[in-house]
């Protein structure tokens, strides 16, 4: 075995960093007053509640009464998806989103259509961008919605989020976006944007899990999704979760402060891995945007072999990674982002992502490319679909 | 996904990966778009498996249950390896995680198709499957509901 | 100023236990991985994650695949009735509940009337109660849900679940219990008294907030309410909050290993102060059951003055409890459960709630019952309704 | 719930609790069902409130304003006593949370209800308020919807 940990998954999860711990630790034993009660012991949280939403809105350029705590990414996304929907019925019952959403967009959707919603998926181009006049096409009357990911979270594409913003806006339709993987790494502006709905998740960006937020945009129709007490201005009730709101805030503050620097630090990563995976290892395909793509993402087709072989053996190494394909979400098929940019299915199951993050160094990559060609090499000396390709006969169907 | 350290054993170092030149019997089961795909070889003197090899293209069990398969049939006569379940390739992986099950099933079907290959060129095969769901065809076997 | 602190309001959140904590710690900073990866660092959260869960089952008498993890009790109460509402609203649209529950099952049973549901609202005694048999009368042929939590939040009181998990189960009724207030407290078996969901919330019980469980029955028919990823068996998505998971376990774990031991300690504690109180304060009441009730929770109402001011009061002498009125919700009406036990709103807004735990002492009572006859008295010689009274003029209107 | 400091003084130790025996005005707001009833009596002399007391039921910022409300209105006229209004109340509190700003107008209620009184046994009324809202009812002071 091998004592070298070098994480390269950063877009399933990130670790905390210590100075959110930090942040979070007095909310755990010492200060746990319930923060809707009037004693002095509930004080202090409630008022780094505030403070924290104060940061997110800051870092978003929304209100500070715009933000709302949720549990979760995935909450965020269904509350205003489904939010939406319901509050807005009797205006119209269609929405519109893309076949590249996160499965907390697409199946929320999918909810809805067995209960009376419309929902046109538009499909991506080869590099994953839907464009503008796509969704401005899609829009019919009775559109009320349209939900766009800023950032996907397998092949890495940023879409133009600000265009179809604008088109929404001037047409009154709302417009959701989860920036679940894009915040803490490309600059966010909810008013320059024209951003109605956003959701976003701490744990993305080195803060806590079980912590997510939903931006408001003021005067938004919208019903709750968890009802009870009046926590979150009666719209999202249950005591709120102080440590991990706080947490949340102490890591957005954290994780956009150098953004421009950061940013340049992971495109460097990225960049060098792909240039040199492409050139030291034959049969591979870049997924996703070669440009509008976030600065840590890399997303890899490897023909002739399977992802979660690939995974297992970069594990032995030392290198934790992800496939966009079957074996990590516990469903056997392929990847719906991957089909959906027209790679095969075949060529689907032989995909792996490797997402940097703020710990990530040159080394890294140094080691990555020392171990990478080996492993895919020795995959494909055991599969019956390789052999005789080094002869000339490329690929099988790509 | 919880592999057991047997399964990660056969997964890193294979038994038995290889080509058998001239080989008796050929069997291929599964597909790409499945994403598994084994090919099994087997060379077999006087009804008795004498050497088995195969390559695969899948995930860790895909690789494990295929070196599992081959030890397990080598030495044994035809009879007795077509007795060999995806049961007892799983178990002798001391298990394997409920939704890898089917690629037990595919290195049982890998073993079987070889040696229905080798029963054919040698003229022995008595009956003929000509049920879709029997193996032939990888993608029944993933999606058999009891597997979901 | 003071420099004792009691804290009595356990009923609205506990201080996490120090080895709550430090089963959790790991899982922040260490063990950070994505429990649904295949490398080794998910593994141990994904094994920490499985243990917990058997721990629940173990405590609630279930098995471990019928426990899922929630964001909250309030989303766990959420889940319950809208997910067997509407899985179940070919069968019928009636749900069955009573007019005390906490405010995440009534503002859940309200949402689901605008939407075409009906609810009957059981009224209860002087005392809280529910019957066996006023259930058993508003079951009507299209009744698909009875839920009737196990114990209330402000004035204690233990409803007969048993007897309404019997022949709710004879009529091929699911029953849902709201246990947030009664897991730690009282001994609960989901097979014994038939009960085919049940919701929890970790800080009511000295484990993190932001942290749930919705016990579900094998074979209950229920919708999601996150849709997402296949997380929790493809019933509750989002990324696992593995260090929250954790600690739940732990905390229900310790919570409930001395849990008759703990309760009589309890129960000495309430007794004390109910007796104390109302032999020392006149024009006093005591609200809620005298027996079925939970061991910690003490609710009183005084005639003539306000609940926020008592509070106030008592927080400056370094006691944190409080009030089933107004002010701490956020509302200003008077508490709808003490107007349910029919309190009049004038008396109801004179409550005090005191709810004791696991660190609470007799010198707490002893400090109590110092303090309070003084709060009380001086607040009434300020009160316009108090002038005269003493000499004879017992009340206005209780 | 996050009072001021100044709220907070006034709340544990209230100016001018108490009765006044043979005052010239007295006002009563508020009723016990909306949890808060204040009752001001002042003492008049020549058209200036030379003393001013207070009895309150309900929460600390109806004890709050009460008491400087009353602080407010000792020594001044009664026309500028009737200036006082419900903002400058809990301005000189350092302010009040937005759900207990019905306190502030409760108190500006009472004081004016002290001196409509006052005025109308010395028969110097004139126009009589016919208007429900105008704070004689308590509840529908509480119900305003500018303060929900
Ligand atoms: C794009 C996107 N949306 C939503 C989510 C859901 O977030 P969470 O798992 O924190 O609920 C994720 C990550 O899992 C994501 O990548
Ligand atoms: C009886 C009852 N149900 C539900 C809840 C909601 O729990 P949480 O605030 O943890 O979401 C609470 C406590 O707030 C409660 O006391």
């Amino acid at each position: 075995m091998n004592n070298r940990f070098i994480y390269l998954d950063h877009a399933a999860t990130t670790a905390m960093r210590p100075e959110v711990f930090e942040a979070m630790q007095p909310y755990f034993i010492e200060k746990y007053g319930n923060p809707s009660s009037i004693y002095s012991l509930a004080r202090d949280g409630k008022k780094a509640i505030e403070e924290s939403r104060d940061k997110v809105a800051g870092v978003l350029g929304g209100r500070s009464d715009e933000i709302f705590f949720t549990g979760s990414g995935t909450e965020a996304d269904n509350w205003a998806i489904k939010g939406v929907a319901y509050a807005n019925k009797f205006k119209g019952n269609h929405i519109i989103t893309t076949s590249i959403e996160h499965h907390a967009v697409l199946n929320t959707c999918q909810y809805l259509e067995s209960d009376g919603f419309e929902v046109t998926y538009l499909p991506v181009d080869e590099n994953g961008l839907v464009t503008p006049e796509q969704v401005e096409k899609a829009i019919k009357p009775n559109t009320i919605l349209i939900s766009i990911m800023f950032a996907n979270n397998e092949i890495g594409t940023i879409q133009p989020i600000s265009e179809i913003g604008k088109l929404a806006r001037e047409r009154g339709i709302y417009f959701h976006t989860d920036a679940v993987q894009a915040v803490g790494n490309v600059p966010i502006n909810v008013a320059d944007m024209n951003i109605d709905l956003l959701s976003l998740s701490g744990h993305k960006f080195y803060g806590p899990k079980g912590i997510g937020s939903l931006y408001i945009r003021k005067g938004v129709k919208i019903t709750s999704l968890l009802h009870g007490g009046s926590q979150e201005r009666g719209r999202r009730a249950s005591t709120e979760n102080v440590s991990a709101i706080v947490g949340l805030g102490k890591a957005i503050e954290l994780a956009t402060r150098n953004i421009e620097e950061q940013s340049k630090k992971l495109i460097a990563l990225r960049d060098r891995t792909i240039e040199e995976v492409m050139r030291k290892i034959p049969y591979v395909k870049l997924n996703g945007h070669m440009m509008q793509r976030l600065p840590g993402n890399v997303n890899f087709a490897f023909e002739f072999i399977e992802g979660e072989s690939v995974l297992l053996m970069l594990d032995m190494k030392g290198i934790a990674a992800s496939t966009g394909s079957a074996c990590t979400s516990g469903s056997l098929d392929p990847s719906h982002i991957l089909l959906a940019i027209g790679v095969s299915p075949e060529l689907a199951n032989g995909s792996l992502r490797l997402t940097f993050g703020e710990e990530n160094t040159q080394e890294d990559v140094d080691y990555l490319l020392e171990v990478l060609p080996a492993i895919v090499e020795r995959l494909r000396e055991m599969s019956p679909l390789y052999e005789g390709v080094e002869g000339g006969n490329k690929s099988y169907a790509v | 996904m919880q592999y057991s350290e047997k399964v990660m054993d056969h997964f890193m170092n294979p038994r038995n990966v290889g080509i058998i030149e001239n080989a008796d019997g050929i069997g291929q089961v599964g597909n790409p778009q499945c994403g598994d795909i084994m090919k099994i070889y087997l060379k077999i003197e006087e009804s008795i498996i004498i050497d088995a090899k195969f390559k695969t293209f899948g995930c860790g069990a895909a690789v494990a249950t295929s070196s599992m398969a081959t030890e397990l049939v080598k030495g044994r006569t035809i009879e007795e390896a077509l007795k060999v379940t995806n049961a007892a390739v799983a178990e002798a992986l001391d298990g394997l995680p409920p939704i890898k099950m089917h690629c037990s099933i595919l290195a049982e079907e890998a073993v079987k198709a070889a040696i229905d290959s080798y029963k054919e060129k040698n003229g022995l095969l008595v009956e003929k499957c000509d049920n879709n769901a029997c193996g032939k065809n990888c993608c029944n076997i993933h999606h058999l509901e009891k597997f979901k």
